[in-house]
């Protein structure tokens, strides 16, 4: 018998692990990795409160966020991809031209 | 029934628009005949006017004129109205016919000058602001006379504003007035705001109503403040400083205007307040001395000027000095008394002056004249007879009208034996320095060409110093290129085209009529006001009765309410009467008499005589006697106690400092200030994705952790 | 089984995304030298269209798709809004596409797709609906912010609009999870009725999480800092879209998150942010040369001012009619200036910088003239809509005794003037650098102005009818 | 008993997938610890009952997601990221934010769920039938817009990715 | 005509006909001379309407004329309310007096961006009047605001070397301040639901709208801080200098003839208007910096190298004199104040249309440059002259009856303020004098000022109209005075100041020791501001 809260408490740890790696990582596949991860926490706390109101909704919820991350991870990588093309870098520290 | 007093004015006042503003097209006898017919207008109708009003029954008078109002804001109102009694009759007599006088004058004099319409464009001006000062019948009326005529003043002294002096003059004299004219304004205020009126009538009635003061009271406030616009106006201690340097005006204006009528305004606006002098004992007392200090000082100062016509000035103010003795001793009629005496002579022996400049081709310095009598005998006969009737001869105007001031300030309840003795010592100065200028100027050699080394300090060099075209003695005479411009002094301190010539000569007849006629009103004038004590009966005196009824402190009570009715003149010769009796009247008259001839004898002494003794006294007085001749430095004091610290003052503390410095320097520092901050928040925008992102988390915990914190308060 | 009353309430959304394919493949049958105005006019009667469809839709209020969407005057306020500014982007883009050498079927085409997004956020009242909504509208946002790919500044503001834009929806997902945990629904109006009757902290840290979420989309502090480099570097045409229209969509969001769910506790969440938006916003643009970067601080402000009408919770119809009236005004005047600002950057985006308007009222005297208005607008001189939006807002604040709100609000509006001021100056009191000619107006930059001028003035105007209508939809929000 | 081992190694192999992502230098291990995240989530998914959300999880995120990843990071070969100190303020407020929110939430859910709903094994089933009920009645509008959402990426993948020069 | 149905729309008509004519002139004429001419005709056209205001202004009626409130935006509810008492009328009919006069001036000086300038200028007066006849307080800020960008463009599009620096600081001094005025006024119609002034009023004077003491003194210094800076009143304004001397000649003409008017007039209508307790609570105070501005102004005005930085900080001292009457709540002080505005309008607006005519010729404005012009330019001489004497309260000119007003009334209402005040007369002849001998007196130092010629024909067709005016304002004052006397009574009496009577003057008049009458005399003259402090 495992409490609600214990699942929710984990995807609150990978939502935070997402959002440090943010923080905290440089290049920028992995801190777009880190916002994965996060949409994969929220996803989990979908299907934990999905079981707890005994509502199937949850589970559409999180079939559509994987629609969204699926889109957002074509278009992310196209842009990560064009900034490479002109930055010649994948370090996020370095990308910036623009400031002020 | 009217008598369109307005025409006396007014008709001053056209002559002056159309020669000011077609004047230019004008020939000089097209102008000249434009000026004179509208003052000879004027003249002709204040004498016809005056005919009538002598015929006026009693209770007429005094006769208003009301023709518009010019302010009437709900209780508060003015009105362009014209107020005619013997005072304001005896004035407008004087003004135009002396005025008229000085115009057919000028018409001669200032025949050679440029911008001969604006001369008589002005002085028309003039004339209008004069008498609209003398016969206006409430005191905001009055004002405006009194500030136009202080504008006429400026302009004619400025008249040869190339001149650097002449101008400076001008603003000078403005100026000075329009501090006197402060003081006027408040005690307008004070009007406005304890009687709620300005019209003379009511303002005598209502100041009927106080009883006389003892100590200070708010008639001694008005009657005060009333006599700092005198002071201006009548170049009275502490604001004479204007009047000498306003003779940088062509010489008929220091006739007309500072000598004969517009300085005795405030003489004139003293006696029209009697009502509330009156009442006010300490204003009084304060108006007498400074009168008499006034007439001491300048007589000193008069002794040593060397320039004509500064002499002539400085005995002006010494003589409206005497003018306000009178007033400030309650003898309001002797003092107009003497100021239509005064004008009459003073007036003479300006046009006199300028017809000794004239012959000396602008020469003002008297070291150098001398022995013209034989050259402009004419010139030399009236002005004797003008000396002989300021010195207080007897049988010339001045003696009467001197003589009676001084017995006033003895024997008036507001007078004292200091007062008098006083005048007798002015009057013994007055003697000599007058007749010194006669010696000087008519007897012995004359010295036009040689310079000589008479008093180590130059006399009128100290006056205009600032002059271009005339330094010091050296009168330069400049190319008479610039006169043909219109604007070259030609009198004024250099020898224009007719100043050329070696022998000084003979003015032409339009310059010595008007000095006859005058020098004949000079030795008649005094006839109509001879006192009691000499078989007269004051004819003069009994005529101002009406309109300056005197109370003493003690019988103010009871006279205060009939104020102004007609027999309120019984009282006063009871007064004066008890006070001292025809022998002592004589007495002081023979004293008087006797200073007078010995001023006149110790001038011939040094003038004619022993001539080598001034410059011995001179250098043997030394400081004092140079103090004297820079008129105790007077101008100095003012200039360093007040006005370079004002303006120091306003550049670098006001201006400089607050202005700049404090305003708007910490106005743009406010601005920089926030350009920084600006720049600060910038920062934020670093251009990093990672620091947003920190941001945003940062903010995102914030905002966390308050929703929670509200949920579970 | 569906009522076909239903399809009527998405006609918008489907109208577009008809001519947003159209567009789309169209494109590839042009030949490579032909030009592709076709293609932008296309577009444009797609948007005329849809705005037809939406006054249809008004027609027919109420909900569809099983209390999906609900079509009501609020919605269709929105639309309006959302899709006369993609018209406008659209037309300004007409003469951009050409100078830039951009492909014109995915550019029109997503910008059509986008409006489709906005659209949907503004009558979305079930939370996942939004998170689509809003992820349509970004994504393509994000696309189109990185379409000058020759430009390295086009993709880095692209990227880091991405980055932060995912990293904010997360935010949002996560709160919508937890209000879904909360209360067991996602539906607007459900959630509102369960909140009613006490509220779970839960739900709290949800509404927190969902305000960080769209607070990041309309860019009000402390979520902001992306606002001027994305701005910067994305093609200026975008920036007037994505500063207006999603923007605006995104409010619609709050508003409906905040008042259509009754949500407790998030007053002084808006205060603050309201506050510190307006000075942050105001300040980092005191001393800015580049023109969008300028406007892009500006538009941080002026997001702050929109949120003191939020803040006015006494009068919540009053607070809401002006937010939505603000929200209109501001998307007139600022894709007016946008629109001018891209006419005159030219080639390249070369001419973006304060000094090169220097002498602009001499040089083209009608587009400095227009900037002005558009400027004023943004100062909020009278008789320009950006006077009567802060008008209303600071009204509905002091109605609500948010003296000093209003206070903070009245003297950054002050400071503000600084700064367009500025721009002004140097259109109408410097001496030209160049005298080389600005490019003659052509007709779709100029209808565009236009429009946005005239808009402009006519809330400056008369404001009343489109003030009316906010205040018939704040009451349907509020019922 | 067995739902909470399970859970425990599951969760366990998470957090440590998560952490070893942060911990990786190079980003191929990265993405590989989140594969595994996403791997032992599908598991927990699984011990919810959510059968269908599972095993889309794997397709979708596992397969087709991270694969993408992978693609990508070859293409730019990406090699070890360089530390690079480019922002001070992700430190000192990103990561204390972080914490402080992170604390808070997790003091939420705890308090927030006094009623201790505890689940396990079986409790509650998500047929993908009844998924697919409920994706296509009640949720049908969404799952069309969708459509458009993933039309758009095509169109921005296809734009952005494209090589310079063919414009 | 039938005035009566046209008395309505006179107003609007007045108001609106520049903007018009701005239209009009952005379309119609192409060369430059057809566009002075339009301009011309267009300004004068206005003026000769405007005048149909006095003409059939009825003295005794209360309240407002040509009254028109037409509702105009519902939420908020905003009215098109335009009407002109005794105070306006004046006001209006000045603005357009001097906009032709102004046209002439930049006839020539102007030329450059022609078509653009007289464009700002007709929009200017729109605005201006506007200010004037607005009595719905929306729509008084809108025009207020509206005056402020024509104004800033013309300083900074024509101005000379540091115009920008001086349009931006007039834009920013004017924005900033009045955005103080636009809170209170937005409060006040949270409060009232009105922006109707007469409502407004109503409301607060018969306690309807209760204000707490900490509002309605915030409320008083919103819209007093905003005046004060337009008037300018010391310690705020620096701007107005710089404004000066770099604007045009019109523009300062206009700046200083009536723009600076609409901050008097301002304090005038709302300050006293719509707080009156408040506005005798801060007399002291505000008293005290008129005073300090007109010393303040003047001594500055004197230092001054410069011709328009005197003539500029001359206003700030004039000025001085008008907040110094309006703040003394008697009849004889707004009587004069009132008038004194007109008068500053023509001897300011003269003396800055003289200042840009010998700028034509040398282009400087530094005093230094000049001296001994008398000689050879007499016409202007002279008219300068007049200019002069009537800016320094010459009696039987125009600047003496306002003065003389002001001062009498502050008298009244304390001692020492008239007394004060009345060292200006002192101050104004110094400084005008001075620069008067500096300019034409002497000889010609500078060789280049001998050649200058005298003023033509179309400048003194500028400078006539002023003069005479400024001879018929001395003379015949009651022209003017009849209408303002009546509205300024009406304003005195709503703040219940002193009005004139003789009753209550000699009640005081107990000829008792009066010298140091300080504190008897203001328990007397203002037993109504005590009750109303209450």
């Amino acid at each position: 018998m495992v409490p609600l809260s214990w699942y929710l408490l984990l995807s609150a740890v990978l939502f935070a692990c997402g959002v440090a790696g943010f923080l905290l990582k440089r290049n920028i596949i992995t801190i777009f990795m880190s916002i994965e991860l996060m949409l994969n926490a929220v996803n989990l706390s979908f299907i934990a409160f999905a079981s707890r109101w005994q509502a199937l909704s949850g589970h559409i919820f999180v079939f559509f966020v994987m629609v969204v991350a699926a889109a957002e991870a074509a278009v992310g990588l196209a842009i990560i991809i064009s900034v490479f093309r002109t930055r010649e870098t994948l370090n996020v520290d370095r990308v910036n031209l623009l400031k002020l | 029934m009217s008598l369109h007093l307005w025409l006396i004015p007014v008709l001053p006042l056209a002559g002056a628009a159309i020669n000011g503003l077609f004047g230019r097209r004008f020939s000089n006898k097209a102008v000249n005949a434009v000026a004179l017919t509208f003052t000879a207008a004027s003249f002709a109708w204040a004498a016809m006017v005056a005919v009538r009003f002598l015929g006026m029954p009693a209770e007429q008078v005094p006769h208003l004129e009301h023709y518009a109002d010019w302010l009437r804001l709900g209780s508060f109102r003015i009105e362009f109205g014209l107020y005619l009694d013997q005072l304001s009759m005896v004035m407008m007599l004087i003004v135009t016919g002396v005025g008229f006088l000085i115009h057919v004058y000028a018409a001669g004099y200032m025949a050679h000058e440029g911008g001969y319409y604006r001369f008589f464009s002005y002085l028309n001006l003039f004339m209008f602001f004069m008498l609209t000062l003398v016969l206006a019948n409430n005191y905001l009326l009055m004002f405006v006379g009194w500030e136009g005529v202080g504008l006429a003043s400026y302009l004619l002294i400025g008249f040869y504003f190339r001149r650097d002096s002449a101008a400076n003059a001008g603003k000078k004299a403005f100026i000075t007035n329009r501090i006197g004219d402060f003081g006027f304004l408040v005690a307008l205020f004070l009007l406005v705001k304890h009687f709620g009126t300005l019209q003379y009538t009511e303002v005598f009635q209502k100041a009927a109503q106080y009883p006389v003061e003892i100590g200070a009271g708010l008639l001694t406030a008005i009657a005060l403040l009333m006599f700092v616009g005198a002071t201006g106006k009548s170049a009275q201690i502490p604001l004479y400083v204007w009047l000498p340097d306003a003779m940088e005006g062509p010489t008929p204006v220091s006739a007309l205007i500072h000598a004969a009528t517009m300085v005795t305004a405030g003489v004139y606006m003293v006696c029209r307040s009697n009502a509330i002098f009156s009442r006010a004992p300490i204003a009084l007392e304060v108006v007498a001395i400074i009168g008499v200090l006034t007439a001491l000082m300048a007589a000193t100062i008069g002794i040593t000027q060397t320039d004509i016509k500064r002499v002539l000035a400085y005995s002006t103010v010494s003589q409206l000095g005497y003018m306000f003795l009178a007033a400030g001793v309650a003898a309001y009629s002797a003092a107009i008394f003497h100021l239509m005496t005064h004008a009459f002579f003073k007036a003479l022996l300006f046009l006199g002056a300028g017809s000794v400049i004239h012959a000396c081709g602008g020469e003002q310095d008297m070291r150098r004249m001398g022995g013209l009598r034989r050259y402009i005998p004419y010139t030399f006969w009236t002005m004797a007879i003008a000396t002989l009737a300021i010195t207080g001869i007897p049988g010339l105007a001045g003696f009467f009208s001197k003589d009676e001031i001084l017995w006033q300030a003895f024997a008036s309840p507001h007078g004292h034996w200091v007062l008098w003795l006083l005048g007798a010592v002015t009057a013994f100065m007055t003697s000599f320095y007058m007749f010194r200028l006669l010696f000087l100027t008519f007897f012995n050699e004359y010295r036009g060409a040689e310079v000589e080394e008479h008093t180590p300090v130059a006399a009128h060099a100290s006056a205009n110093t600032q002059s271009p075209e005339h330094g010091g003695h050296t009168h330069t005479v400049p190319v008479g290129g610039h006169a043909t411009v219109a604007h070259a002094p030609q009198h004024g301190h250099s020898g224009g085209d007719h100043g050329r010539h070696g022998a000084p000569h003979e003015s032409p007849w339009v310059m010595v009529i008007p000095l006859v006629l005058l020098a004949v009103l000079s030795a008649v004038g005094g006839y109509i006001g001879i006192p009691k004590a000499m078989g007269g009966n004051n004819h003069f005196e009994h005529f101002l009765a009406p309109v300056m009824p005197s109370l003493a402190s003690d019988s103010a009570g009871q006279h205060g309410n009939n104020a102004l009715g007609q027999h309120a003149m019984e009282p006063r010769q009871e007064q004066t009467q008890s006070h001292a009796d025809h022998q002592t009247e004589l007495l002081l008259t023979g004293v008087s008499v006797l200073i007078a001839f010995a001023g006149a004898g110790l001038a011939w002494l040094l003038y004619v005589k022993r001539r080598d003794i001034p410059g011995r006294v001179a250098d043997s007085l030394g400081g004092l006697y140079r103090g004297v001749l820079n008129k105790y430095y007077v101008d100095e004091m003012y200039g360093a106690a007040f006005i370079r610290p004002l303006i120091g003052l306003s550049r670098s503390v006001l201006w400089r400092g607050i202005d700049q410095q404090a305003i708007d320097r910490s106005i743009n520092n406010v601005a920089g200030g926030t350009t920084g901050v600006s720049n600060g928040v910038r920062q934020i925008y670093s251009g990093n994705i990672r620091s947003y992102a920190g941001w945003v988390s940062a903010g995102a915990a914030v905002v966390v952790f308050y929703m929670v914190w509200v949920a579970t308060r | 089984m569906i009522p076909s009353a239903d399809y009527i309430r998405i006609l918008p959304e489907i109208v577009l995304a008809i001519f947003g394919m159209i567009v789309m493949v169209a494109d590839p049958f042009f030949d490579e030298k032909s030009d592709r105005h076709a293609l932008g006019v296309v577009s444009a009667i797609g948007l005329v269209a849809a705005l037809g469809a939406t006054f249809y839709m008004a027609q027919y209020p109420g909900t569809a798709f099983f209390n999906m969407v609900r079509v009501d005057a609020f919605s269709v306020f929105f639309h309006v809004v959302a899709i006369l500014v993609s018209l406008a982007a659209v037309l300004m883009s007409f003469e951009y596409v050409e100078r830039q050498k951009i492909r014109h079927g995915e550019w029109y085409g997503l910008i059509l797709l986008g409006t489709v997004g906005m659209g949907l956020m503004a009558s979305a009242i079930e939370l996942v609906m939004i998170f689509i909504a809003l992820e349509i509208s970004s994504i393509a946002t994000y696309i189109l912010a990185g379409f000058r790919r020759n430009a390295a500044e086009s993709s880095e503001s692209s990227l880091k609009y991405f980055l932060l834009g995912s990293f904010a929806t997360a935010f949002f997902l996560y709160g919508v999870a937890l209000m879904f945990g909360a209360t067991g629904s996602t539906n607007v109006d459900m959630i509102g009725a369960s909140l009613r009757n006490g509220a779970p902290t839960m739900a709290y840290l949800a509404m927190a999480l969902m305000f960080v979420g769209i607070g990041f989309k309309v860019a009000t502090a402390p979520f902001q800092v992306w606002t001027p480099d994305v701005y910067e570097g994305a093609p200026t045409p975008i920036v007037a879209l994505m500063s207006s229209g999603p923007k605006a969509a995104a409010f619609a969001v709050l508003l409906r998150v905040l008042f259509g769910t009754q949500a407790p506790g998030w007053f002084w969440l808006v205060w603050v942010s309201a506050v510190l938006s307006m000075c942050l916003g105001n300040l980092g643009a005191l001393v800015q040369s580049n023109v969008k970067r300028m406007l892009a601080y500006s538009s941080i402000a002026h997001a702050g001012y929109l949120l003191v009408a939020f803040a006015a919770v006494r009068h919540t119809d009053a607070g809401i009619s002006a937010a939505m009236f603000y929200a209109a005004s501001y998307a007139a005047m600022n894709v007016g200036a946008f629109a001018v600002v891209s006419h005159f950057a030219s080639l390249g985006e070369r001419y973006t910088y304060i000094d090169a308007y220097a002498g602009l009222g001499r040089r083209s005297p009608i587009l400095a003239g227009l900037l002005t208005l558009f400027l004023l607008s943004l100062i909020g001189i009278p008789f320009t809509g950006g006077f009567f939006a802060k008008f209303y807002v600071f009204t509905a604040a002091l109605r609500s005794e948010l003296v000093g709100l209003t206070i903070i609000g009245v003297i950054n509006s002050a400071v503000a003037a600084y700064y367009y001021l500025r721009l002004i100056v140097y259109m109408y009191m410097r001496e030209p650098l160049t005298d080389e000619p600005v490019v003659p107006v052509r007709f779709g930059a100029g209808f565009a102005m236009a429009m946005c001028a005239a808009a402009t003035i006519y809330l400056g105007v008369l404001p009343n009818r489109v003030l009316g209508y906010a205040l018939e939809s704040a009451r349907t929000l509020v019922r | 008993m067995l739902h909470t081992v399970l859970f425990l190694v599951f969760g366990a192999i998470c957090v440590g997938g998560a952490i070893n992502l942060l911990a990786q230098k190079h980003p191929i291990s990265s993405a590989l610890s989140l594969i595994v995240v996403m791997g032992s989530l599908a598991c927990l998914y699984l011990l919810l009952g959510a059968e269908f959300a599972a095993i889309i999880q794997v397709i979708i995120y596992a397969g087709a997601i991270m694969v993408l990843f992978v693609f990508t990071i070859m293409l730019l070969n990406a090699g070890e990221e360089e530390r690079t100190k480019g922002s001070r303020i992700a430190t000192i407020f990103g990561v204390p934010g972080l914490l402080i929110g992170g604390l808070v939430g997790a003091w939420v859910i705890l308090r927030g769920s006094e009623d201790q709903t505890s689940l396990s094994v079986g409790q509650f089933y998500g047929s993908a039938e009844g998924v697919g009920r409920l994706l296509f009645r009640d949720f049908l509008l969404p799952f069309e817009v969708t459509s458009i959402l993933i039309l758009i990426a095509i169109m921005g993948a296809v734009v952005l990715a494209r090589p310079r020069g063919e414009e | 005509m039938n005035t009566a149905s046209f008395n309505p729309y006179i107003l609007t008509l007045v108001t609106f006909l520049p903007t018009l004519g701005a239209v009009l002139l952005l379309i119609f004429p192409r060369r430059e001379r057809d566009i002075r001419w339009f301009a011309l005709a267009i300004s004068l056209i206005t003026f000769l309407l405007s005048l149909h205001l006095p003409w059939h202004y009825r003295n005794g009626a209360e309240g407002f004329q040509y009254e028109l409130d037409k509702a105009w935006i519902t939420t908020p509810n905003i009215h098109y309310h335009v009407g002109v008492d005794g105070i306006s009328l004046w006001l209006v009919v000045l603005t357009t007096f001097l906009m032709p006069i102004c046209v002439l001036a930049s006839w020539k000086s102007i030329h450059d961006r022609v078509k653009e300038f007289f464009i700002l200028m007709l929009l200017l007066e729109t605005a201006m009047i506007g200010v004037f006849i607005a009595l719905d307080l929306f729509l008084f800020y809108f025009f207020w605001e509206a005056t402020l960008i024509p104004m800033a463009l013309l300083i900074g599009m024509y101005g000379h070397e540091r115009r920008i620096y001086a349009a931006v600081k007039f834009f920013l001094f004017t924005m900033v301040a009045s955005v103080f005025m636009l809170a209170a006024i937005i409060w006040l119609y949270a409060k009232t639901g009105s922006f109707d002034f007469v409502v407004i009023q109503q409301m607060i004077a018969s306690g309807q709208l209760t204000l707490s003491s900490t509002a309605a003194l915030w409320l008083f210094l919103g819209f007093f801080v905003a005046f004060a800076v337009k008037v300018p009143l010391f310690p705020l304004h620096t701007w107005l200098p710089d404004a000066h001397v770099e604007a045009p000649t019109a523009g300062s003409i206009l700046l200083a003839g009536v723009l600076l008017k609409m901050g008097t007039y301002g304090l005038l209508r709302f300050n006293l208007g719509l707080f009156p307790d408040e506005a005798h609570r801060h007399q002291p105070w505000i008293m005290a910096l008129a005073l300090i501005g007109i010393i303040y102004g003047a001594l500055v005005a004197m230092v001054q190298p410069n011709m328009k930085k005197l003539i500029a900080y001359s206003s700030v001292s004039h000025l001085g004199f008008v907040v110094l009457g309006i703040f003394s709540f008697t009849q004889l002080g707004i009587d004069g104040a009132v008038y004194q505005m007109l008068n500053h309008g023509v001897s300011t607006g003269a003396l800055f249309l003289l200042a840009g005519q010998i700028y034509d010729r040398r282009h400087t404005y530094e005093i230094k440059d000049y001296g001994g012009l008398a000689t050879h330019m007499p016409v202007y001489a002279t008219f300068f002259l007049v200019i002069t004497l009537s800016s320094i309260g010459l009696p039987l000119l125009n600047g003496f009856i306002g003065e003389f007003l002001i001062l009498a009334g502050s008298f009244q209402a304390k001692a020492v303020y008239g007394i004060l005040g009345a060292t200006g007369v002192i101050w104004s002849a110094a400084y005008m004098l001075w620069l008067y001998q500096r300019m034409f007196y002497g000889n010609v130092t500078h060789e280049v000022n001998a050649t200058l010629r005298d003023i033509d024909g179309r400048e003194r067709t500028a400078v006539w109209p002023l003069a005479i005016a400024s001879v018929v304002m001395g003379v015949a004052p009651m022209v003017w005075m009849n209408a303002i006397d009546a509205a300024s009574v009406r304003v005195v009496e709503h703040t219940g100041g002193q009005v004139q009577q003789i009753g209550e003057v000699l009640g005081t008049g107990t000829p008792t020791n009066h010298l140091n009458q300080a504190q008897p005399d203001n328990a007397s003259s203002q037993p109504s501001a005590e009750e109303h402090g209450r």
